[in-house]
């Protein structure tokens, strides 16, 4: 089989809404993302959308989850829907005994994907289930971003902005618009950002309904996110 | 021009004038008058036209209860029906006109009613009408006569930005109780959310002066300290619409509702100020005291001249000073009662003063309409005697009736309290509180100190899950404001107890006197309280005259339940944005761009066919089918549930939820799933792959998938297993390459061993194509070679697009949902929901080979062993008719026996690879055994079917086992 | 709308949750009679009352169990399932 | 302006009497009671005493007359269901509904509008077909139409649903009807009253007496709040009470109970001829004569024996509507309310004897039963009656589980894909 046909590319859960927004595209991490998009009305976005399908990521679950998460050099949360970063790493707890890990930096991007390899492999490992993690994820921000959740879920966010930390924190499994969501909130600026994973298949309807809510408050999409 | 001076706290702005049409003549009002306090201000006192008499009616309460002031409003393109005139504040441009006429508000046709009134007594529609012949008629006639406003059928769906919001206390009402109730709770450190129906705080606090500016000062002072309180948020034109369970109040502002999580709530509503009931009490210009009030504060707008006020109160005496402090002309204030209280006999003496003529032991008898349509006399008897006084305008007040609905709601139990002559709270819920006049404190000094003390209450007592102690026994009332009965019959009649249904004494009195005496049957059978106001202004007068008929007290009844909406609610309010979750593969967009014709599955869509231009449905199909059978086709079936068991017990699992059995499957085999509920009818199917040892891939069908997963995992928990359930449904794409050159065409694209030796029929495989981690598991659902793919999502979409690729040589086509259908069918594969309905059991579909009855135990398995023992109702056959037939059932088609129905076509068509129609039925075994069955096909005619076994086409299966020479 | 608190994820409204009807268990197959067995599967213990309920909480997919009053809508306590001790048929 | 109201325009006293007396007090014994003063009771003790001489009956109320289902139903009638069982008895109740305002000289407004059960999917649509043939065979008019045929019948309709979901087509049923729905009650409870039954409001049952005749239990009283009453037979009508007062004979049975709610605008021009149905959006909507549009949806998800509203209801179902209606968007919702719904597992009511020998169910109405008030009235008297069950009811009989005999109702509920 040739070369060409094997390296493939990965595809955002948004693709078509990148091709179609998109006047320039980058891959990052082999997966297509939007370089410039066509200039939006905000130019100074109350709340801003930035998306992170592309970072590498992994999922699991299983008696011998936690302990293979230890062996691969991961910082796993003690407490249950608890997350903690460790090296550019986000290890997230959800509920009691299932795993969420993605690679936060650049450089922790080869580290997961490695890993990413070995869990998903054809050959199993003993007592691990992988979970396939092909997530829309996206970072809100902004000084509207309280105003913009509390249109699109039940749950008061308050106490979870204020405790937003760049280290760890609790973390919520919820529904928003109809869509079930894993949130946690963190602190890269001065203002809290609250990261979102969602399921890929709702990853078109979840995307282009939260901007269109987020536009009529004066928010946007920001295509490099903040980092 | 009946504009009053200036005053401090009007809502107007007098440099800024609002042209607007009312019944097509033009008028000016300033910002911020309401549409009727315009209208007054243009000299108008008729606004409307009442549901039933279509009688003429101006002001009532001035406070989003006048129904009979009810526009309809064009605007910008929108006409809106039902727009309450007495709070809507009026714009430049509104095209207004009143609701409910027939020819314009002056030249009414159906004013006729009016007349024809003692005719159209109580429940009179139940009374004729109703011969058989004529009935249609006459609704025709009820139907062009009935409702209020029009709907606009061409306006647009408004969505709104709904939004949630969470507080510590919730306080509903601004005025003197409320705000001193948020001010405490939010001094106590809660975070308070206070919301009012005006556009201002401060309510009565601000327009019932007794002409004592000292009093809207006090008011004024905690309205300032409220609305620059850090911890207290305000919501103004906004009503909360409902108490629902645990402390979750729609506010329902202008632009949203805003759905509120309170902590706890503080009820603050006030009181509705009740009418008299007298004869001609509906009359432009007879209107509630506090409404001249809020009209001469709010809007300076003099709603009269010369004002006789009929009183039972207090606040009757204190109206007469504001009128006359705001310059108009008190003829007499009328106190139905012998002497007046303390309170009243203070005001009375500054009135004497001011030398307005008092009267005591005052019965009204009847206002009188004048030239204009608006009341000209007021007639009234003291002892024997009657005295008619011209006046434009008469002011009634004589007592309160408490906005306690929200607390109904929320489950207070209320009693009637004798000395006050009202309802009041009696044990409240947890979290809920109360204050003002629902619990029957009237001076402003009582519901300052009342709201204080229930909001620090409040404040302290939050997440407590004892309810509060019941509200402070009241200070010894110095004068109650609420007269027992201000009911005054007429001969004649025309006393008007319900204004929104033309409901008057002899109504309520005939209404018991056919039965219906008791609070709930007087309301269903009389409409009592059932218009847009909700009997805010007449359930209590209602209730009286039925306590009297009755001849028991107002302690013996309860009103009748309150429930939501507290106030009408725009459906567009409560619709928000409408939020409707759609998922899709990732190959939806290249489905669009290949001409997909698309057809709902759950909240997935798919392709039902690919469309071609220049060719029909049927053709299309027919190409695609063909394709498969002779070539190749690829169809996206990611929709499928996709579930992985893992864990030593995962077989055991699967054997207890699927029919057939699984712990004995070979690693790297497939099997069949039928999966039934607890009674044995079939619910679920899908195919089971082993991975290794502990580790199972499986499908369900797409409408299903969800609540399938969540099952599995309930009864993994119930039964102990500890199995790990994995949900890939979203995380995978999947589609079937089938076809005999599916082969050669996915070759080229893996290092795969593909031979039929290595990569029997119905084994799964795990691999690499094109650099891709795949499932491919070979079935045979459509009936040959075929290699059903599922990967990563990622990378669904290029793996689709290099199969098609790949392809073209050999022709491959994109089949939809359609040709799946047919092919299958060809095959003989049940669709579960299609060939099985809601209560078909496994015994009917004629599939012993997937239900192994010796394994210890599946879910159904016990009912189908009881099913077993009895006779068969239905089996599931094949049927062909010759291929010369023209007339074809359709699905769902009866199958006839005699005069008895015998069972039902459930999948049909013509194959386009036999050339004739077959088809499934489930049919009464009895009549399947004679080999043949009528179907009664569309215009009732009856066709013959053959019986005929199934599979249809290569029996054998040798096509999906070793595939076929193209 | 009501509140109802996953033990695993705290208290949500209740349309995070989904019902799955009362805490039944089952009898013996192999021992029980027809008429035991159609008890089983179609009776309900239907007067209104305080019920031992399954409930899901749909975004993390925890199952537990409630203790709901049917009669004044109140949801009295949560807890996670416990397999009933030795007796019950375990199927 | 019809003569017959002129009366009351020249008498002097109102010229009505009371539709219903007032019982003194109970007496110590009755032929039969019947428990539930709904329409299904009322109506079962008016054809008992009408067509079956059985007068001495007392009708027990725990509230008021028509203040359960009766009152709080979407008021719709109708006959096109999916088993012959069914169709026919349902098709009885309509050709009862149709001469009952003449029967009671009272008018039940029953307005025949036309009713539409909207097919959202290729599946529905399959269903659509499958009632339109079952009830042509029985001579019932419903059709299986096409998405033209809607729109041409509906035109201001949003045929696509806001995109969210397209009419493909929908099941005609000409008779679909509406009525007042409490003066049916009133209706009924007129007649039973005028031929000596006895009502009693504000009476509640407390237990209900059996004894041993070896031969299996049988009713032998009723306990009430006002003492207790001997008799032999007792009808219980009782909708969202009936699994308490199936404990009170000891029996189990399939009913659960949940909440269902509906909720009506302010008063509109009519713009909305026949009754519009959406399985898919769940929706269901008819245009009263007093102009309200009279709005319902489906069952709450969650057993509830309590009539609370909800704000979710109002919420969807506003949000529904307005799919199908944009240009309701400014009409005001005025009221809520709920109801409790007795269901069963094969969407089929559970009627007639049961295994304790005087004990009789008129049961499993689900969504509230009001379209069959009257054939309840007639199969249930003549149950009681003859202590046998009318032929139209023997396949709703509560030992129908216990055979495994479901009825095919709910193969309405197969869905497909």
């Amino acid at each position: 089989m040739t070369e060409s046909l094997k390296t493939h590319a990965r595809r955002s859960p948004i693709d078509a809404w990148i091709t179609a927004h998109a006047t320039a595209t980058t891959v990052r991490e082999g997966m297509l993302q939007a370089d410039i998009l066509a200039p939006t009305a905000a130019t100074d976005p109350t709340v801003t959308l930035s998306e992170y399908s592309w970072r590498r990521r992994l999922g699991l679950k299983g008696p011998a989850a936690e302990q293979w998460l230890a062996a691969q050099g991961y910082t796993v949360p003690a407490l249950g829907n608890h997350w903690a970063v460790t090296a550019g790493v986000l290890v997230a707890r959800l509920a009691t005994s299932e795993f969420l890990v993605e690679a936060l930096t650049p450089d922790a991007q080869a580290r997961v994907r490695a890993s990413a390899q070995t869990l998903y492999g054809v050959t199993r490992i003993s007592d691990v289930y992988p979970v396939a993690r092909h997530d829309l994820v996206l970072n809100l921000h902004g000084s509207a971003l309280e105003t913009l959740l509390r249109q699109i879920c039940s749950v008061d966010f308050a106490p979870l902005l204020a405790s937003a930390s760049d280290a760890q924190g609790p973390l919520s499994m919820t529904s928003m618009i109809g869509v079930g969501v894993v949130a946690i909130a963190t602190r890269t600026t001065d203002l809290p950002v609250l990261t979102l994973w969602a399921d890929p298949s709702f990853g078109l309807y979840f995307w282009t309904t939260v901007l269109e809510v987020a536009t009529e408050l004066g928010g946007g999409v920001r295509v490099h996110g903040l980092n | 021009m009946m504009r009053l001076p200036p005053i401090k706290g009007e809502w107007i702005d007098r440099n800024t004038p609002v042209d607007f049409q009312f019944e097509h003549t033009a008028y000016t009002g300033l910002r911020g008058d309401s549409i009727t306090s315009a209208l007054a201000a243009n000299g108008l006192h008729i606004f409307g036209r009442s549901f039933k008499y279509h009688r003429t009616r101006g002001f009532l309460s001035a406070a989003n209860h006048d129904v009979n002031a009810m526009m309809q409003v064009s605007a910008n393109g929108r006409s809106t029906p039902n727009v309450r005139g007495d709070v809507t504040r009026v714009a430049s441009g509104w095209q207004i006109s009143a609701v409910n006429t027939r020819g314009g508000l002056h030249k009414d046709r159906f004013a006729i009613l009016n007349r024809l009134s003692r005719f159209l007594p109580v429940g009179f529609y139940y009374k004729a009408f109703h011969s058989k012949r004529l009935f249609p008629w006459w609704e025709t006639m009820f139907r062009t006569l009935t409702g209020l406003g029009a709907v606009d059928l061409k306006s647009a769906h408004r969505t709104t930005p709904k939004r949630y919001d969470f507080c510590d206390v919730l306080v509903i009402g601004g005025g003197p109780s409320g705000v001193s109730a948020a001010l405490a709770a939010a001094e106590q450190g809660a975070h308070v959310l206070l919301v009012d129906e005006n556009p201002a705080l401060g309510g009565s606090g601000l327009y019932a002066q007794a002409g004592d500016p000292s009093i809207a000062a006090a008011t004024e002072a905690v309205c300032a300290r409220v609305l620059s309180h850090p911890r207290i948020r305000v919501l103004l034109s906004s009503t909360a619409a409902g108490y629902y369970a645990d402390h979750w109040i729609p506010v329902v502002t202008p632009e949203a509702i805003v759905k509120v999580r309170a902590r706890a709530v503080i009820i603050a509503q006030g009181a509705y100020e009740q009418p008299a009931v007298f004869r001609g009490n509906d009359l432009p210009g007879v209107l509630l005291a506090s409404a001249a009030q809020r009209l001469m504060y709010r809007y300076s707008v003099a709603p009269a001249q010369r004002v006789a006020i009929l009183t039972a109160n207090a606040e009757g005496y204190a109206a007469a000073l504001d009128a006359v402090s705001r310059g108009l002309d008190v003829i007499a204030v009328l106190d139905l009662r012998s002497a007046r209280g303390t309170d009243s006999q203070a005001l009375a003496d500054e009135l004497t003063r001011r030398g307005v003529r008092l009267v005591v032991q005052v019965e009204p008898v009847e206002a009188i309409v004048g030239r204009t349509g608006g009341v000209a006399h007021l007639r009234y008897r003291v002892g024997s005697t009657d005295t008619t006084l011209d006046v434009d305008g008469v002011w009634m007040s004589v007592g309160f009736a408490p906005a306690n609905a929200l607390l109904h709601q929320a489950g207070a139990t209320m009693r009637y309290d004798v000395a006050l002559e009202q309802f009041l709270p009696d044990r409240l819920p947890v979290g809920i509180y109360a204050c003002g006049k629902v619990t029957g404190h009237y001076s402003l000094a009582a519901r300052m100190s009342d709201g204080e003390r229930v909001g620090i209450s409040a404040a302290t007592r939050l997440d407590q899950t004892e309810p509060a102690p019941s509200p402070s026994a009241l200070l010894a009332i110095r004068e109650c404001p609420n007269h027992p009965y201000p009911i005054f019959a007429h001969p004649e009649g025309k006393e008007f107890v319900d204004f929104d249904e033309d409901l008057q004494i002899r109504d309520v009195i005939n209404a018991c006197q056919e039965g219906f005496d008791s609070t709930e049957l007087l309301k269903r059978y009389s409409t009592m309280g059932m218009g847009p106001s909700q009997g805010k202004h007449s359930n209590l007068n209602a209730l009286r005259i039925l306590a009297k008929v009755r001849g028991d007290s107002l302690t013996e009844h309860a009103l009748t339940t309150a429930r939501p909406m507290y106030h009408p609610v725009p459906m567009a309010h409560l619709a928000g944005r409408g939020f409707m979750p759609e998922r899709q593969t990732p190959l939806d967009a290249d489905h669009a761009a290949l001409g997909a014709v698309w057809m709902p599955a759950a909240n997935w869509r798919r392709p039902e066919y690919y469309a071609i231009p220049g060719v029909s449905r049927e053709a299309a199909i027919a190409a695609e089918v063909h394709a498969v059978r002779h070539g190749v086709g690829l169809i996206d079936v990611g929709t499928l549930g996709k579930i992985e068991a893992h864990g030593p017990q995962a077989g055991e699992f699967l054997d207890r939820v699927y029919t057939a059995r699984y712990s004995n499957l070979k690693v790297g085999m497939t099997r069949y799933g039928l999966m039934l509920d607890e009674s044995g009818v079939i619910i679920d199917d899908g195919v089971i792959a082993r991975l290794t040892a502990e580790s199972f891939y499986f499908t369900t069908t797409t409408g299903n998938s969800a609540t399938l997963f969540r099952e599995f995992g309930r009864l993994a928990t119930w039964w102990g297993l500890p199995v790990g359930l994995v949900n890939l449904t979203g995380q995978y794409a999947a589609f079937n390459l089938a076809g005999p050159r599916s082969r050669e065409v996915l070759a080229p694209l893996t290092e795969m061993d593909l031979s039929d030796a290595a990569f029997p029929y119905l084994a799964v495989r795990e691999g690499h194509i094109a650099g891709i981690p795949c499932r491919l598991m070979r079935v045979g659902f459509v009936g040959e070679l075929g290699y059903e793919i599922h990967l990563p999502f990622d990378a669904g979409l290029d793996l689709w697009r290099m199969l098609l690729e790949s392809g073209k040589a050999q022709g491959i086509r994109p089949f939809g949902v359609e040709a799946q259908r047919m092919l299958r069918l060809e095959k003989g594969h049940v669709i579960i929901g299609q060939d099985t309905d809601g209560v078909t059991n496994a015994l009917e579909i004629d599939a012993p080979w997937a239900i192994k009855m010796d394994k210890p135990f599946f879910i159904g398995q016990r009912s189908l062993a009881i099913l077993a023992k009895q006779p068969l109702k239905q089996t599931l056959v094949g049927f062909k008719l010759p291929a010369s037939a023209t007339d074809r059932p359709r699905e769902c088609h009866l199958i006839i026996d005699g005069d008895r129905i015998a069972g039902r076509v459930t999948s049909v068509g013509v194959s386009p690879t036999l050339g004739h129609v077959i088809g499934l039925a489930l049919v009464d075994p009895t009549v399947a055994n004679r080999g043949h069955f009528q179907v009664r096909i569309d215009h009732g005619e009856l066709i013959e079917a053959t019986v005929t076994p199934f599979p249809f086409f290569d029996a054998a299966g040798a096509r999906q086992k070793i595939g076929a020479t193209p | 709308m009501k509140i109802m608190t996953c033990p695993i994820n705290g208290p949500r409204l209740i349309s995070e949750f989904a019902y799955a009807g009362e805490v039944k268990e089952m009898p013996d197959p192999a021992t029980a009679s027809d008429a035991v067995w159609a008890d089983y599967v179609f009776n309900k213990n239907g007067p209104a009352g305080i019920k031992h309920e399954w409930w899901c909480h749909t975004p993390s997919g925890v199952w537990f169990i409630a203790d709901r009053d049917t009669t004044r809508d109140i949801i009295l306590r949560t807890y996670l399932y416990s397999r009933p001790a030795a007796g019950a048929y375990a199927p | 302006m019809p003569l017959r109201l002129l009366r009351f325009g020249l008498a002097r006293q109102h010229p009505e009497p009371r539709m219903f007396t007032v019982p003194s007090a109970l007496k110590k014994t009755y032929d039969a009671v019947i428990i539930g003063a709904g329409g299904h009771g009322l109506a079962a003790a008016y054809y008992l005493a009408r067509d079956h001489g059985i007068t001495n009956v007392a009708v027990i109320e725990k509230g008021y007359i028509g203040g359960g289902n009766t009152g709080r139903n979407t008021t719709i009638i109708r006959s096109n269901y999916l088993t012959p069982e069914g169709v026919q008895f349902y098709d009885e109740s309509v050709r009862l509904w149709q001469d009952l305002s003449q029967d009671f000289d009272l008018n039940l407004f029953y307005s025949t509008r036309g009713h539409y059960t909207l097919a959202h999917t290729d599946a529905a649509m399959r269903t659509m077909r499958w009632r339109a043939e079952v009830n042509k065979h029985f001579g019932i008019a419903s059709e299986a139409v096409d998405a033209k045929a809607v729109q041409a019948a509906i035109p201001m309709m949003d045929i696509t649903c806001a995109g969210h979901a397209p009419v493909v087509g929908a099941l005609y049923h000409a008779p679909g009807a509406i009525a007042r729905h409490d003066a049916v009650a009133w209706g009924y409870g007129r007649g039973a009253d005028r031929r000596g039954v006895e009502i009693h409001q504000k009476t509640e049952v407390l237990d209900i007496k059996t004894e041993d005749t070896g031969s299996g239990p049988a009713v032998c009283g009723v306990l009430t709040n006002k003492g207790l009453i001997s008799t032999r037979k007792v009808l219980c009508a009782v909708a969202g009470s009936t699994p308490r007062l199936l404990s009170m004979v000891g029996l189990n049975s399939p009913l659960y109970i949940h909440p269902l709610q509906a909720m009506v605008s302010e008063p509109i021009k009519p713009w909305l001829d026949p009754i519009i149905v959406s399985g898919s959006l769940h929706v269901y909507v008819s245009q009263t004569a007093r102009g309200e549009l009279v709005m319902g949806a489906s069952l709450d998800p969650y057993e509830l024996h309590s009539t609370r509203s909800t704000l979710d209801f109002a919420e969807s179902l506003s949000m529904h509507m307005l799919e199908m209606f944009p240009f309701l968007s400014d009409v005001k919702i005025v009221r809520q309310w709920a109801g409790m719904a007795d269901m069963t597992p094969d969407f089929a009511p559970i009627m007639g004897k049961t295994p304790v020998s005087g004990f009789y169910l008129d049961s499993g109405w689900g969504t509230w039963g009001f379209k069959a008030t009257p054939v309840c009235g007639k199969t249930m008297s003549h149950t009681l009656a003859t202590d046998s069950n009318h032929p139209l009811i023997t396949g709703f009989n509560l030992d129908r589980f216990r055979r495994y005999a479901l009825t095919g109702e709910k193969g309405a509920a197969s869905v497909g894909h």
